[in-house]
């Protein structure tokens, strides 16, 4: 039995030890399409910020870690899949049979339509590559500007200031991480990192970047300000990596389609990690998820049943984490609610924390300077536990949800 | 025949020598803050529960975990932080649906139970007998388990 | 070591707080809480000062062992001048709020002047700020630590605050920390709410890393939680029926003072003991205990938690009340029982209950009581005067006085003020049962001639706490002595005294003189902190805070007449019981115990005595 | 002669169910019995038995074995205790 496994992310690692561990006598090949041992993105703010090296963003540590698992690392690039005949194709024209194949291919960096974007000092943030030319180019005292102040954009800013360079943040959105932060939680985020020495712009877009002798001008909002830059990073969003599945079968929307065994529209066709539009847990309709620890339980699930196991996802849960800055925030499920929650607010000492239910279920929950047993609030929406009186407790005091969290959902088993 | 931390919450007087006993061993001082197992008080209810890492067997913490720094101890079971190898970025702390691996600003690591060894200074400083380390079988533990196997997003079939 | 060697200073008129060195040399010389506090007190307050004005200090202390692994290590004290004595007052809590103080980095906060608005002190940490406490005040002590925690959105701060009773004057007003634990005697909580003080809410996350020897200290700790584990009483008795144990032996004994000590039994007492409380009720099939439970870093755990019978008439539509709450405790179960001859145990737990949310000492309250119900009884106070019939053994009266005390409504205005001050205002000040205007404990000196030594002498008014002969005259602990004679008691009290002053100032428990002694506490100490902390020079430090104290009082205006008890212990014999036909032998007890204090006829301690002990 | 027994802590085990919730139990002995025998035919552990009053007055162990009881009097038993 041969499994091909396109992108060596941590979906496709953990696919590739979960395939290993079930199926002692398979083959198994990991393809990349980097010069690099599997990494993390994750990581690679720590690395910019040079409190690690290369190898510390690594996926696995060891070096002989895939050879004793026997797992086939490959690095090529995927051009096309000939379903049909159960082939992949590499850009180089050799082909590969498989019998079962998991595209893992993650997702890549919008680089959004503004004239300029291409010029040299303008740089997306995504890979070991992009992080090196960064750290070459963010001095002491350098300006940058950062298009952009979604999840990846807020997890650099860490490390660019600690570079210490001057940075301006501008941002599409009415808030920073719209897309996971409440509006309060967004705007006391902006209020931290603003204390913290960063311009922030929000509502505002950069409408064009123009070399300015050795350095760069940006063009901001419909006034057209200019700020005057060293680098720009572009931090504007991913899409998913599925262009060269066009032709293939493969039910595409956003992402890939898969069900919830992870299967795509095509027999023998698995995906998993960022690349996918899996059913979400709370609407059951594909939703893209772009977070590690979704992609590593897809990962796993798409691999159980390449090994013709029978699991299924619960559905895809988000949950992000940020560390603005020293500002720690988390948001869990369906933060957004549905008109029946709670929100404490406490400016002066930047915490936050929002809960929302649907009946006397939590749903999603939003926090700023909580780190203890936040978890438990992923527990409690991803069990669905039945608060019961405790709704009403949490409702009148939010910040009981570990001690709500112990009393129902162990009970719940 | 691996051990586990069995937690009999009616034992519990709250007096929080555990989590004396888990900072000085971890850090060497005493500072409940930064132990690794956590009493809650139910006021109302006149109830103390201690609560600390079920070292669930498929462990959200270590599959979550981007850069490998969550291995499993072989002797214990225990799933323990590298803390050389931690970068700090606490997604682990989102993953896991228990709550029990936080992150620790002082250090900028993460922190969890590690059985210490295999000899928990939790179980050792527990004066009412509430936390005890005995073979696994027994665990009031097995519940949270069957309740970690419903939270799971694998299945039981995989197991 | 063992201290932090930082200590807060509030300026509470100007709203500044500060950080300073602690004075080690003290340190060396008194070694914590109760001992060093007292030393900061009595250098910077003038004696005579009115204890409810600005230039009154209120002092918040932890001891050495305060947050450590030693057990019982959590107590912290507070020292003031009292309001409702004048006398130097050191009132003792555990609960977990003096070692999250030592957990965020301090040994001591020192309260200053009178803030003109409502304020709290929150710490976190080194961070320590004033803030606005308008929202706060005229809440419940219960409603104050729920609204701190939950506005800083976090349910680890540990809180201390004052009650309704604290911001209305209740000269017995008390700090409740944690819920149901209280610096209760003395009215350290109306000294707080004359300064516009509502609470101080304490994060600490920097744990206690100043221990001299760690390898030591884990060593003697352990060995010191063995003792108290394989004791008898530490390590079954208090963690299976708690201090409310005594409510049989002391009535069996007949010492157990009822109705205003008018009587030495209670015919009720077995229906509000320890053993009551494990009875199950015909209402609910529930026992009135729910469980014991620990302060911080306590291996005994004899606190009671319990559960009011909700269908009893107090807490009918109360649903706050049913919950599991902090009670009863033997002296709370005295004070607001057998002192006004109730027997109605829910009626109890009711009134402890409204004496931990709304911040009252229950014995000076239910003590305070039982001398009303005895002017009621004499006809001097009348039903309208109290706006309802009260006579002895009513446990109306007592749930609604209760109530209308805390909120300093009606009559409760009156015994809010203690039952010296009520005594004296009716004419009767002889039927005030206590020292010093504070109310005796529940143990009836005529039964237990060498408490009658201890009370008088107490330097912060009628305490069992500061010498607790108790142990000895009765329990056997640590040997049997005979409870109805006055021979031997001087030297015991002394002893008594002396020893308890080195517990308070160590961090450390009282209870845990049960099972220990201080060969016992003295290695935990030495292997703690720095410096010599030899037997030797833990009694001459227990000694020296003794006189100390003993200074500021007289400084204060007291004198040797003010170490006696009323004339009821001296005249009225007891009625039944082993001390049938007995008074209190004070006045044979008193001259020994000074000439073995080294103190003069006049209660003064001789130059020789000050030079001794280095004051 | 009549005698009143009560045992109180975790002593209140060795009475007979009904007379639990009183702590105490009416005793008809001959005339003579020690305080010991009565100890003995309750099978009271010699080291539970701390606190021991008749009538409320304090028996040192050394004389229990030889204690002899009367008519009317109140025998009480305490386990090592304590409180405050």
């Amino acid at each position: 039995m041969k499994h091909i496994i396109i992108g060596n992310g941590p979906a496709g690692v953990v696919a590739a030890e979960t395939l290993r561990r079930l199926r002692p006598e398979a083959e198994i090949a990991l393809i990349g399409d980097e010069a690099e041992p599997p990494y993390s993105r994750m990581a690679i703010p720590y690395f910019l910020q040079g409190n690690i090296d290369a190898h510390g963003t690594h996926l696995r540590k060891s070096h002989d870690h895939f050879a004793t698992h026997g797992i086939h690392l490959i690095e090529g690039r995927v051009a096309c899949i000939d379903s049909a005949v159960k082939q992949i194709q590499f850009q180089s024209g050799e082909r590969l049979h498989y019998d079962k194949l998991l595209i893992a291919t993650g997702s890549h960096p919008v680089r959004p339509n503004i004239p300029g974007i291409d010029l040299a000092n303008v740089h997306t943030c995504w890979t070991l590559d992009d992080a090196r030319a960064i750290a070459a180019k963010a001095k002491p005292g350098s300006r940058v500007v950062q298009l952009g102040a979604g999840f990846i954009g807020c997890i650099i800013m860490e490390a660019l200031a600690a570079r210490g360079v001057q940075l301006t943040v501008v941002e599409l959105g009415d808030r920073m991480v719209p897309r996971m932060m409440t509006p309060q939680a967004g705007a006391m985020i902006k209020r931290w990192v603003e204390a913290k020495g960063v311009a922030v712009h929000v509502n505002t877009a950069i409408t064009a970047i123009e070399r300015n002798g050795d350095a760069l001008r940006v063009k901001v909002g419909a006034g057209g300000t200019a700020l005057d830059a060293d680098l720009v990073i572009s931090a504007a969003g991913v899409r998913p990596n599925v262009d060269f599945l066009a032709g293939s079968g493969v039910e595409i929307g956003l992402g890939i389609r898969v069900d919830r065994g992870m299967r795509t529209s095509v027999p023998d066709i698995y995906a998993a990690g960022d690349v996918t539009e899996a059913p979400g847990f709370h609407s059951g309709a594909p939703q893209l998820n772009a977070i590690q620890p979704n992609a590593a339980d897809q990962g796993r699930i798409a691999a159980i049943n390449m090994a013709g196991g029978n699991a299924e996802l619960q559905g895809s849960l988000a949950i992000n984490v940020l560390d603005t800055l020293g500002l720690i925030s988390t948001s869990f499920g369906h933060w957004q609610g549905k008109g029946d929650g709670v929100e404490l607010v406490d400016e002066a000492r930047f915490r936050y924390l929002s809960l929302q239910f649907e009946d006397d279920v939590l749903i999603g929950a939003t926090c700023i300077g909580w780190t203890d047993h936040v978890g438990a609030l992923r527990g409690l929406i991803q069990t669905r536990t039945k608060l019961g009186a405790w709704k009403a407790r949490l409702k009148a005091d939010p910040t009981q949800f570990m001690a709500a969290y112990l009393a129902t959902a162990p009970k719940a088993a | 025949m691996q051990k586990s931390l069995h937690i009999d919450a009616n034992k519990c007087t709250g007096c929080l020598q555990c989590e004396m006993a888990c900072s000085y061993e971890n850090y060497g001082v005493f500072n409940p803050s930064r132990s690794r197992i956590k009493v809650f008080n139910f006021e109302h209810e006149g109830r103390k529960v201690p609560y600390t890492c079920t070292q669930c067997a498929d462990a959200w913490c270590m599959n979550a975990c981007p850069v490998d720094a969550i291995r499993i101890d072989a002797a214990t079971g225990a799933k323990v932080v590298n803390e050389a190898t931690c970068v700090g970025c606490k997604v682990c702390t989102i993953a896991c649906p228990f709550g029990t691996i936080n992150y620790v600003a002082e250090t900028g690591k993460v922190q969890k139970c590690d059985l210490c060894g295999g000899e928990p200074a939790c179980a050792a400083a527990c004066p009412t007998g509430a936390i005890t380390y005995v073979d696994a079988d027994w665990t009031g533990f097995d519940k949270m388990r069957v309740w970690a196997a419903k939270t799971d997003t694998a299945p039981r079939a995989a197991a | 070591m063992g201290w932090t060697r930082k200590i807060l200073r509030v300026d509470l008129t100007n709203g500044t707080c500060k950080s300073e060195p602690l004075n080690m040399e003290w340190a060396q010389q008194y070694l914590g809480q109760r001992g060093l506090a007292t030393k900061y007190f009595v250098s910077e307050v003038d004696p005579k000062v009115d204890p409810l004005s600005p230039a009154n200090k209120l002092i918040m202390t932890t001891g050495p062992l305060t947050g450590t692994a030693a057990s019982t290590g959590g107590r912290y004290s507070v020292v003031t001048k009292g309001a409702l004595t004048g006398a130097i007052a050191c009132s003792n809590s555990g609960g977990f709020f003096g070692a999250e103080l030592k957990f965020a980095g301090w040994d001591m906060i020192i309260f200053e002047g009178k803030s003109p608005k409502p304020v709290y002190l929150s710490i976190e940490n080194d961070k320590a700020e004033l803030k606005d406490a308008s929202h706060l005040w005229g809440k419940t002590t219960w409603q104050t630590e729920e609204i701190i925690k939950k506005t800083h959105q976090d349910p680890q701060i540990r809180v201390c605050s004052i009650g309704r009773a604290g911001e209305n004057g209740v000269l017995y007003a008390c700090i409740v920390n944690d819920l149901h634990r209280a610096a209760g005697r003395s009215g350290v909580g109306a000294v707080m709410g004359s300064k516009n003080l509502k609470a101080v809410a304490v994060r600490g996350t920097l744990g206690v890393s100043g221990i001299k020897d760690f390898k030591a200290f884990l060593a003697a700790t352990a060995a010191g939680k063995k003792v108290l584990a394989e004791n008898a009483v530490t390590g079954q008795g208090l963690p299976k029926y708690g201090t409310q144990v005594l409510m049989n032996v002391i009535n069996e004994i007949g010492a157990l003072p009822t109705r205003n000590h008018r009587d030495v039994q209670f015919e009720e007492a077995s229906k509000i003991s320890a053993e009551a409380m494990y009875e199950k009720r015909p209402t609910d099939g529930k026992t009135h205990l729910v469980t014991n439970a620990a302060c911080f870093g306590c291996t005994i755990a004899c606190g009671r938690i319990s559960r009011i019978d909700e269908t009893h008439f107090s807490v009918v539509n109360k649903p706050e009340y049913w919950g599991a709450s902090g009670g009863l405790e033997y002296e709370a179960a005295w004070a607001l029982g057998a002192a006004n001859g109730v027997g109605d145990l829910e009626a109890l737990q009711f009134a402890n209950m409204i004496c931990n949310e709304d911040g009252m000492d229950p014995i000076s309250f239910g003590a305070t009581v039982g001398a009303a119900m005895e002017l009621y009884e004499l006809g001097i106070l009348k039903k309208e005067d109290i706006g309802m019939e009260a006579p002895f053994g009513s446990a109306k009266a007592l749930c609604e006085l209760a109530q209308m005390t805390a909120k300093g409504e009606g009559f409760g205005k009156e015994l809010g003020l203690g039952s010296a001050r009520l005594c004296a205002k009716h004419g009767r000040p002889e039927l005030s049962m206590g020292v010093k205007q504070q109310e005796f404990p529940a143990y009836d000196s005529r039964g237990i001639q060498g408490m009658g030594l201890a009370y008088a002498t107490s330097n912060r008014g009628a305490c069992h706490l500061r010498g607790y002969t108790v142990a000895s005259e009765v329990l056997g602990i640590p040997v049997k002595t005979d409870p109805l004679v006055t021979e031997g008691k001087a030297a015991l009290v002394k002893a008594f005294q002396d020893a308890t002053a080195v517990f308070d100032s160590s961090g450390l428990c009282i209870f845990t003189s049960f099972a220990w002694g201080l060969p016992d506490i003295q290695p935990q100490i030495a292997a703690a902190c720095e410096g010599d902390w030899s037997l030797e020079k833990l009694n001459e430090v227990g000694e020296r805070i003794w006189n100390l104290e003993r200074q500021f009082n007289l400084a204060a205006g007291f004198t040797a007449k003010d170490d006696d008890l009323p004339p009821r212990l001296k005249t009225e014999p007891a009625k039944t019981g082993p001390a049938k036909g007995l008074v209190n032998g004070i006045d044979k007890m008193k001259p020994e115990y000074y000439q073995l204090r080294g103190w003069d006829a006049d209660g003064r301690p001789t130059g020789d005595t000050l030079k001794r002990l280095g004051l | 002669m009549r005698i009143t027994f009560k045992l109180f802590a975790s002593l209140q085990d060795y009475l007979p169910l009904e007379a639990r919730a009183k702590n105490a139990l009416s005793l008809d002995l001959p005339e003579g019995t020690t305080l010991g025998q009565v100890i003995e035919r309750f099978g009271l552990p010699q080291k539970s038995c701390h606190l021991v009053l008749i009538d409320g007055r304090f028996v040192p162990p050394a004389e229990r074995a030889t204690c002899v009881l009367h008519d009317g009097e109140t025998l009480a038993i305490w386990p090592p205790i304590a409180g405050g």
